[in-house]
């Protein structure tokens, strides 16, 4: 599609990762909060009804920073704030041709730091969401990093714009990666039946889970990480695709979305336990095939 | 290893559409203890008989509730008037069946929907607070109140409802019936319900008699209890059998009220095809003197409204037992060793409504 | 040169035996201190004058010292004998006797040849990053005993003082450390190596009573068996290939597998008994019995890493090799299992043990594989290993004498208590697991090790290590999460810790920065060399982007504290969500049934699939197979004299 | 067992309209018998007080002496019981919905009856 | 215009209510009357909520709960009264354990009238809170812009810390 | 009309859990138990069904006598006896689970036992804090000034 030589000439220009750090920092919140307004029109038509506007997820985060600073300790800010600030980084990282085990492990960090803001507060109903966020990002890990391995062994690279620019596009040799990403999406969007921790809407067993003690600007500088990680995840999924076959990507991952949506619709939320079982089978069994399949490929 | 969690579940917790609170104890996410309380929404209104004039406190006893409104206002009537000897003519007998088991149809779509989002199922949620809607329209019209319906009197009952409307009523129940048997479908096979609902809060059928369940509680214990059979109101000339489910599960309490919907459904139709013509009411003179126990069937199972009168226009003592309270027991033993997921799935099981629990 | 070698192994020996007269008091623990401190100086001095000279050998062969050899080994095995006898533990004896027999008959054979006087000590870039490893971390270790075991003796007076015995042991288990390191020839590295099984015997069962005496003959038991194994090694070289010169481990290696790899899978056992692998791990677990030093001793400095250290030394005979594989999947197995038994665990120093012996496998996994990558992630494993492990140990043991408990639960809130510790727990929990420090980048360069690992395996150890890194990153985090999860603030202690206590930790924090911030540094002027010398090209491993990439991460970590700064204005500081509950400060609430409830809030163990007993059975019966497929690949390999 | 049992619901009202009332923008739907406010015809009133009497939320204030008849907007249920019980049909029931009050407006609705001069109307009334 | 009053979230509590009340509040986050339309969620947690939304009376049980779920709502917020109960007590308000509406335990701002409610009630009662949450914003902007310049918020730090 | 056939029998303190034995060995189930005060005398009926058969025992007591649990036979009866004891005061020995007065906390102790239906107007806010449980003192600090009431209230009080 795109002349690969010139593509690639581009790519390994330093200007171009600064550029790409530098849209994906300005552009991730609008291009996720639009995407998670549509999702919530979607979700809600799905139900039978009208839904919120579009643009909601904007509404709700200017409301979350007018409201009172309300915290049970003061570091919990830090920790939200640390959380935020290393999802951005792992997105910068993503969009600036870095290496992928990097931008998995600073997401895996922006997490962990997430995960001790809930601790930090001391709340047992912010606790067991802490817990089941940890179960949570256990289950998705090994995914992640299978997926990276796979992107790695089809493309030789471990760096983005080197998998971007790959002849083929990666998910013919990869195919069952892509679907045990699609598998863990669920529980890294919080989408039913994985949203085990904390989820956008109440009434679950933990109140809130995670989220529970957040409130105000806290709360908001979640919602913001939450639009980054959002276009983080869908840039992830594209790497599958790359520049060999680009319209195709957006387009299936344009379904990929839709998919979630409809499963968000069409399952209850699952027990922890089936939550981890599921992930790790998964992976296990598609991420196993389709790694030892590829060294007789190779 | 694992170490104790000591979680406050409760008064105010979103996935509680009452307040009731329980210590729960855990142990990672296993149950260990789990002992509610209430007192929440005590209101002590059965003492208000003393200062309502008998014939007055219809309304109030109509507010124990207001899900199964209607039917506390019928075992209320139905006590008064068994001690009065009133004799209630046929067509407000029907009527109240009628109203009686839209009542339960509301109910129950009411209860799915919790239900399911106990599950964390937000579009069952939805699509079965839509469909009833439908339910609660039919009940406006014709009672002109959506979840208060103030109709039923002592004597018999406030408004009638026209032949021409009570075939419209059932023309429409016909055309929401494809709607209802999509949502039953779903709490019956689908695979994540069943995730979350089969082999989850057992309680078995002796546990179920021992700690006196009632509704759909026993009917799902293989108790097939229901006091519809007592024929009170114009149930004994309708044909129908009680539901009973033996799976002793959440699920299978679940699959007793979906059933139901469809029984109800068809008592509707049974009643609306036989129901006679006449007056829908008998003057009341004098005033009650005696005692009765009243037992209807409200969709969460046997209440019962114990009425003592001396002759006052002032009654003596009204109690009212309700299903709610007779099902908090079994519940305790439900909750046993669940996990904490299950927590809202098995209290949401046995439809709790604390508002007559503690009246 | 010379001198700095044989002083870095004697002048422990020196002190060690000053330590037998010394009497308890002040004297002897300043005493303590400089001893540490020359030993610590005489280490960052040899590293200095030999940073950048390649591989130096020297010998000092001469008829003498092997006897001394020769005795000491044989008493050594005597001891053996003895104690486990007096201690009615027979298959202890068994083993001590099979010991004795091979010396006594390695010493016959020698008899009639004569040892080729070339090189007996060595150092190199590799044997340089040990001696820092030592002398730095060991030796502060020395200096936190120091206070620590008078704290010890105060709270357990039940506990017969013998402090002496302890210090002595300690100071011997450095030098052996050094001996280990800086051997060439075979048969003096066995001394030091059964020297450091018997110290670590001595040292495990220092409360004498009897679960340490049975953790510690179990200790001695996979010890001597991989002593065993190390003789049989030597005598395989003196019977079988019979040249002397192969004594010398340069000549080992440079032969190749051809030749080698019957020893080096032999020694390769050895290395996995010393460094707790499945199905040896029990004695690293029982280990947790002694005083905290000796744990942190055992687990981050020395011991076990001794064992990886000659698996790491071997690794090019792995490479390309089924029992090459063969031990790296046993590493592979150890490293899955060990994290998954972790999670399982609430007291602070059986998840260390876990850890340990998890971190310990995936060296060996890499060292299996032998690749240059491989070799690499290996050796920054350890260095970062060393220096988080031992911080932790530390900081736990400090922990426990303010609280006295060492589990976690227990540790719920310390941020408040114990700022200072605490943060200090934090850096090492957070070097042992999260980008940017070490253990994170070691993981990441085992990952690309892993892909070009012997064909169809290569998928094998990158299912292992996805799944393991996921275990390791919940408990770990968890553990975080106990520690700064603050209910309602206490006011700090006043004193955390004694001040030799505060002292070590501070420094070894320090250690554990500075190592994330210049590892560039040490990849590219010690294990890059290194690699270079094992005379193969050497891949780019760390591209320009990438340390520009943990740069921003580390800057960005750094300056993060910052913003509570501002994060502390302004605040409305509300009580917890308690479901609407009225509750007091401590989060009481009344129950039911008229009762106070206390809200616990404790960590997730998940035993139903993390259960202690489950996976380590799981681990010793995978391992256990593993091993025996190694044996039918050495003896088809010693029948048929083809490399496998 | 069946996975996704919902998608033909789901799907269904994804293509459909929503079932949605847009109210306030939409009218909200009401029905003729609906239970709406309690209005009252004043001059019918005789402020017998029987209505007051078989209030069962005590929202009436009937003063003869004044010929006020008061409803407190926040006490009444809209039960229609006082309409029953009025001889004089004074009171209706609408199937208008009382609007929400704000904290500081007022909640009883004070109707004043004609004053008591008006002694011809009363024998017109009785006179029909 | 401000993002409260297009995302106002609420919380609900039912008091002593009757139920009939409560079921008619979820009723308006259901299909036919749906209010996630003005951006209002139901989240159940009173750190995340800007609208209190009470049925039912206050007794002696729950009014420390009312009390501790409306302290732990970030300012601005509004608390709406829904059904005769919790506006005066309703039918109730002589029992002995009734001790009257919500406004007995803390300020009310919307009181909406019916037993049981109606969601075109609610939704109504719901519009005019957000005029009155409008006012309550603008005037906590100002009084927080000159807080930080005078540090009056330590104060607000120390009360109700526990 | 429908009117149900109801039988009481009376019992005293002393054989009422062997009446009530009896009829759980016939199979019945407990329905509920109801107390009433009427003078001095309370009435309590235990009620019973088997296929729709309904029976009831009655206990007659007064002031000060303490009735025997029937916990033992009937679990379920706890949450009944626990009723009973904390709104008419009768006290009631052995309840397996025994919420010692705790199950519904009403703001006059043993409403049912006090003549008079209409309560004390405006609870004190004094006494409801006591009524927080013990040790728990509440952490709550309301912003509402404790004379804001609703204008409702205050022409209440007026009229
Ligand atoms: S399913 Fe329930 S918990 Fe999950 S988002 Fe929807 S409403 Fe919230
Ligand atoms: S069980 Fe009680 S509260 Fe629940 S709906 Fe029926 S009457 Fe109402
Ligand atoms: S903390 Fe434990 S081991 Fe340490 S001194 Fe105290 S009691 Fe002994
Ligand atoms: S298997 Fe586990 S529990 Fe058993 S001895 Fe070994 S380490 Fe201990
Ligand atoms: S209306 Fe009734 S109360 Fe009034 S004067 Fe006539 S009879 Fe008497
Ligand atoms: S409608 Fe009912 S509550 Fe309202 S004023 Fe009339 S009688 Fe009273
Ligand atoms: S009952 Fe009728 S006439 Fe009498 S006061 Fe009431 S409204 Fe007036
Ligand atoms: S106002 Fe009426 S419907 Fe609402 S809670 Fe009170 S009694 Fe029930």
């Amino acid at each position: 599609m795109i002349d690969t030589a010139t593509a690639s000439a581009f790519f390994t220009s330093g200007i171009s990762q600064v550029i790409g750090a530098l849209l994906f920092i300005l552009l991730a919140p609008l291009v996720g909060g639009i995407i998670t307004g549509l999702d919530r029109k979607i979700t809600a038509r799905m139900q039978g009804r009208v839904g919120p506007p579009v643009l909601q997820p904007f509404y709700d985060i200017k409301k979350l920073f007018e409201k009172e600073k309300m915290v049970v300790t003061t570091a919990e800010n830090f920790w939200v704030f640390a959380y935020l600030v290393f999802i951005v980084i792992s997105g910068m990282l993503l969009f600036a041709n870095s290496d992928l085990l990097l931008v998995i492990f600073a997401l895996t960090l922006a997490h962990v730091f997430l995960i001790l803001g809930a601790y930090s507060t001391g709340s047992p109903y912010a606790h067991v969401g802490a817990e089941r966020e940890l179960i949570a990002l256990m289950s998705v890990e090994p995914m992640i990093i299978v997926a990276a391995v796979g992107l790695y062994m089809v493309t030789g690279s471990f760096e983005t714009y080197g998998i971007i620019v790959s002849s083929t596009a990666p998910i013919l040799l990869i195919p069952c990666l892509f679907i045990g990403m699609v598998y863990i999406l669920t529980v890294k969007l919080g989408k039913s039946p994985f949203d085990i921790a904390t989820s956008h809407h109440a009434h679950q067993e933990l109140v809130k889970g995670l989220t529970t003690e957040f409130s105000g600007s806290t709360l908001g500088m979640i919602e913001i990480a939450h639009l980054y990680e959002l276009v983080f995840l869908l840039g992830f999924l594209f790497l599958f695709f790359g520049l060999a076959a680009p319209l195709i990507g957006i387009v299936v991952i344009a379904a990929v979305y839709l998919l979630e949506i409809f499963i968000d619709n069409a399952a209850s939320r699952a027990k922890w336990q089936f939550v981890f079982k599921g992930c790790w089978a998964i992976t296990l069994v598609l991420g196993f095939l389709n790694l030892f399949a590829l060294y007789f490929v190779r | 290893m694992a170490g104790r969690i000591v979680v406050p579940f409760g008064p105010q917790h979103p996935v509680l559409p009452e307040p009731i609170h329980l210590d729960l104890v855990l142990e990672d996410e296993r149950v260990v203890e789990a002992i509610p309380s209430i007192g929440y929404v005590h209101r002590g209104l059965e003492k208000l008989v003393e200062k309502r004039d008998f014939k007055d406190f219809v309304y109030i006893a109509e507010r124990i509730c207001g899900i199964c409104s209607f039917t506390h206002s019928v075992g209320y009537c139905k006590a008064i008037e068994a001690i009065m000897d009133l004799q209630v003519p046929e067509r407000a007998q029907y009527l109240r069946t009628i109203w009686s088991e839209y009542s339960r149809l509301h109910s129950h779509l009411l209860w799915l929907g919790l239900y399911a989002d106990a599950m964390g199922f937000e579009n069952l949620f939805m699509n079965a607070w839509r469909i009833r809607e439908t339910i609660l329209d039919a009940m406006e019209e014709t009672t002109g109140g959506r979840v208060i319906q103030g109709v039923c009197k002592v004597g018999g009952v406030r408004r009638d409802i026209s032949d021409a409307k009570l075939k419209e009523m059932t023309a429409k129940l016909d055309s929401i019936g494809g709607e209802i048997e999509d949502l039953c479908h779903v709490f019956f096979d689908d695979a994540s319900v069943k995730h979350r609902s089969v082999g989850v809060g057992m309680l078995s059928k002796e546990d179920a008699h021992k700690l006196g369940a009632v509704g759909p509680v026993a009917k799902g214990s293989g108790i097939a209890l229901d006091l519809r059979q007592t024929g009170y109101s114009a149930y004994g000339s309708l044909d129908f059998k009680p539901i009973v489910e033996t799976g002793c599960d959440c699920y299978s309490r679940c699959i007793v009220r979906a059933k139901e919907l469809a029984q109800s459904v068809d008592l509707i139709k049974q009643a609306a095809a036989n129901i006679p013509a006449g007056d829908i009411e008998v003057k009341v003179k004098g005033n009650p003197d005696g005692e009765y126990f009243s037992r209807v069937e409200q969709p969460r199972g046997e209440c019962i409204h114990y009425v003592k009168a001396n002759g006052s226009k002032n009654i003596l003592r009204e109690r009212v037992r309700t299903p709610s309270s007779a099902n908090i027991p079994p519940l305790v033993k439900m909750l046993e060793g669940c996990q904490m997921a299950d927590v809202p799935v098995i209290v949401l099981s046995i439809d709790p409504c604390i508002g007559c629990a503690e009246r | 040169m010379l001198d700095m070698l044989c002083f870095l192994i004697l002048f422990p020996l020196i002190a060690a035996l000053l330590m037998l007269i010394l009497p308890n008091g002040n004297a002897r623990d300043i005493i303590v201190k400089i001893a540490a401190l020359i030993t610590a100086a005489g280490s960052v001095y040899l590293f200095i004058e030999t940073f950048g000279k390649g591989i130096r050998y020297v010998s000092i062969g001469n008829g003498t010292v092997d006897l001394i050899v020769f005795v000491a080994e044989l008493v050594i095995a005597l001891f053996i004998i003895a104690i486990s006898l007096k201690f009615r533990k027979y298959i202890v004896t068994a083993l001590g006797a099979i010991q004795l027999a091979f010396v006594l008959y390695l010493e016959y054979l020698m008899h009639s040849g004569v040892l080729p006087a070339a090189g007996e000590l060595f150092a190199d870039e590799f044997s340089m990053i040990m001696t820092l490893i030592i002398g730095l971390i060991g030796g502060i270790i020395c200096v936190y005993s120091v206070g620590y075991m008078r704290g010890y003796h105060e709270m357990h007076k039940d506990v017969k003082d013998h402090r002496k015995l302890f210090f002595f042991l300690i100071f011997l288990f450095l030098s052996a450390m050094y001996g280990v390191v800086y051997s060439n020839n075979l048969v003096w590295l066995l001394m030091f190596w059964e020297i450091t099984s018997l110290c670590s015997f001595l040292l495990i069962g220092y409360a004498r009573d009897e679960l340490s005496w049975n953790n510690a003959f179990r200790a001695l038991m996979f010890n001597v068996l991989g002593g065993i194994a190390f003789s049989a090694a030597i005598l395989y070289i003196v019977a079988v290939i019979g040249d002397f010169g192969y004594l010398f481990m340069d000549k080992l290696l440079a032969s190749g597998s051809a030749v080698a790899i019957i020893p080096a899978a032999l020694i390769g056992f050895a290395g996995l008994t010393k460094s707790a692998q499945y199905p040896f791990s029990s004695w690293l677990v029982g280990a947790m019995v002694a005083p905290t030093p000796v744990s942190a001793l055992l687990h981050s400095s020395t011991m076990v890493k001794a064992g990886v250290y000659i698996i790491v030394r071997f690794a090019p005979i792995y490479e390309m090799t089924y029992t090459g594989m063969a031990l790296s999947l046993v590493g592979g197995i150890t490293f899955l299992i060990a994290s998954a038994v972790a999670i399982g665990q609430s007291n602070a120093k059986k998840v260390l043990a876990y850890s340990t012996i998890a971190n310990l496998g995936l060296v060996v996994a890499c060292a299996g594989i032998g690749t240059e990558a491989a070799i690499w992630a290996a050796i920054l494993l350890i260095i970062f290993h060393a220096v988080a492990k031992s911080l932790l140990f530390l900081s736990v043991g400090s922990v426990e004498h303010q609280k006295h408990s060492r589990d976690i639960e227990d540790m719920t809130g310390l941020i408040s208590e114990m700022p200072k510790v605490s943060v200090m727990m934090l850096i090492g929990i957070a070097g042992m697991f999260l980008a940017p420090f070490g253990m994170l980048i070691s993981k990441w360069a085992a990952i690309v090790a892993f892909i070009d690992a012997m064909k169809p395996f290569g998928a094998v150890y990158i299912m292992i290590i996805a799944f393991g890194s996921a275990l390791t990153v919940f408990f770990w985090t968890k553990w975080m999460g106990k520690l700064i999860e603050v209910r309602h603030p206490k006011t700090p202690l006043a004193r955390e810790a004694t001040p030799q206590e505060m002292f070590s930790l501070y420094f070894l924090t320090t250690l554990t920065v500075l190592a994330t911030i210049f590892f560039p540094l040490i990849s590219y002027d010690l294990i890059i060399p290194y690699l270079e010398s094992l005379g193969s090209a050497v891949p780019v491993l760390l591209s320009s982007g990438d340390i520009i990439t943990m740069f921003i991460m580390t800057v960005t970590i750094v300056l993060l504290p910052l913003s509570m700064a501002y994060f502390s204005n302004g605040r409305t500081i509300k009580g917890q969500y308690m479901s609407g509950r009225p509750v007091d400060a401590e989060l009481n609430f009344s129950g039911s049934l008229g009762r106070t409830m206390k809200t616990d809030i404790s960590n997730y163990y998940i035993e139903e699939y993390f259960g202690e007993e489950k996976n380590c059975r799981y681990g010793i019966v995978i391992s256990v197979l593993i091993l025996a497929v190694l044996a039918a690949i050495l003896v088809y390999t010693f029948t048929s004299g083809a490399v496998l | 067992m069946g996975l996704f049992s919902m998608t033909k619901t789901v799907l269904k009202s994804l293509f459909k309209k929503p079932a949605t009332i847009r109210y306030p923008a939409e009218p909200a739907k009401r029905f003729e018998g609906t239970r709406g406010q309690m209005e009252i015809d004043i001059d019918k009133c005789i402020f017998c007080g029987l209505c007051s009497k078989h209030c069962p939320a005590d929202a009436i204030t009937v003063n003869k002496n004044e010929r006020t008849w008061s409803i407190n907007r926040l006490w009444c249920i809209c039960c229609n019981s006082c309409a029953e019980n009025c001889n004089k049909d004074a009171i209706y029931q609408t199937n208008v919905y009382h609007a929400p009050i704000v904290a500081g407006e007022t909640d009883v609705d004070v109707y004043q009856g004609k004053p008591v001069e008006e002694k011809p109307a009363a024998a017109e009334e009785k006179a029909a | 215009m401000s993002g409260l009053t297009k995302s106002p979230w609420i919380i609900h509590y039912d008091a002593s209510s009757c139920n009939g009340c409560d079921i008619e509040v979820l009723a308006c986050l259901t299909p036919l009357y749906d209010v996630e339309r003005f951006g209002i969620l139901n989240t159940g947690n009173p750190k995340h909520a800007d609208i209190f939304v009470v049925t039912g009376s206050v007794n002696e049980q729950n009014r420390q709960v009312i009390k501790n779920i409306y302290d732990q709502m970030p300012k601005p917020n509004v608390v709406i009264g829904v059904g005769i109960c919790a506006c005066s007590g309703g039918v109730f308000k002589e029992c002995y354990n009734v001790a009257g509406g919500v406004g007995q335990v803390i300020p009310v701002d919307v009181y909406v009238p019916g037993c049981s409610v109606r969601p075109e009630q609610i939704i109504d009662g719901v519009v005019k809170a957000l005029g009155i949450l409008e006012e309550k914003r603008a005037a906590f902007a100002a009084e927080s812009k000159k807080g930080t310049d005078t540090g009056a918020n330590a104060d607000a730090k120390k009360d109700g810390g526990n | 009309m429908h009117k149900e056939e109801q039988t009481i029998t009376e019992v005293g303190v002393d054989n009422l859990v062997s009446e009530v034995s009896k009829m759980y060995d016939e199979g019945y189930r407990l329905v509920q138990i109801g107390c009433g005060k009427y003078d001095d005398i309370f009435e309590i009926n235990y009620s019973f069904d088997k296929d729709c058969k309904f029976v009831n025992l009655r206990l007659k007591i007064t002031e000060g006598v303490v009735v025997p649990s029937i916990t033992g036979v009937y679990l379920c009866a706890f949450i009944y006896e626990n009723e009973i004891h904390d709104l008419f005061g009768v006290s009631i020995k052995d309840i397996a689970i025994d919420f010692k007065g705790n199950l519904i906390r009403t703001s006059v102790k043993n409403p049912f036992n006090t003549p008079t239906v209409t309560k004390v107007k405006a609870a004190k806010p004094a006494k409801s804090e006591n009524a927080a449980a013990a040790g728990a003192k509440p952490d709550v600090k309301s912003d509402a000034k404790p004379d804001t009431k609703p204008d409702a209230e205050k022409k209440k009080e007026e009229a």
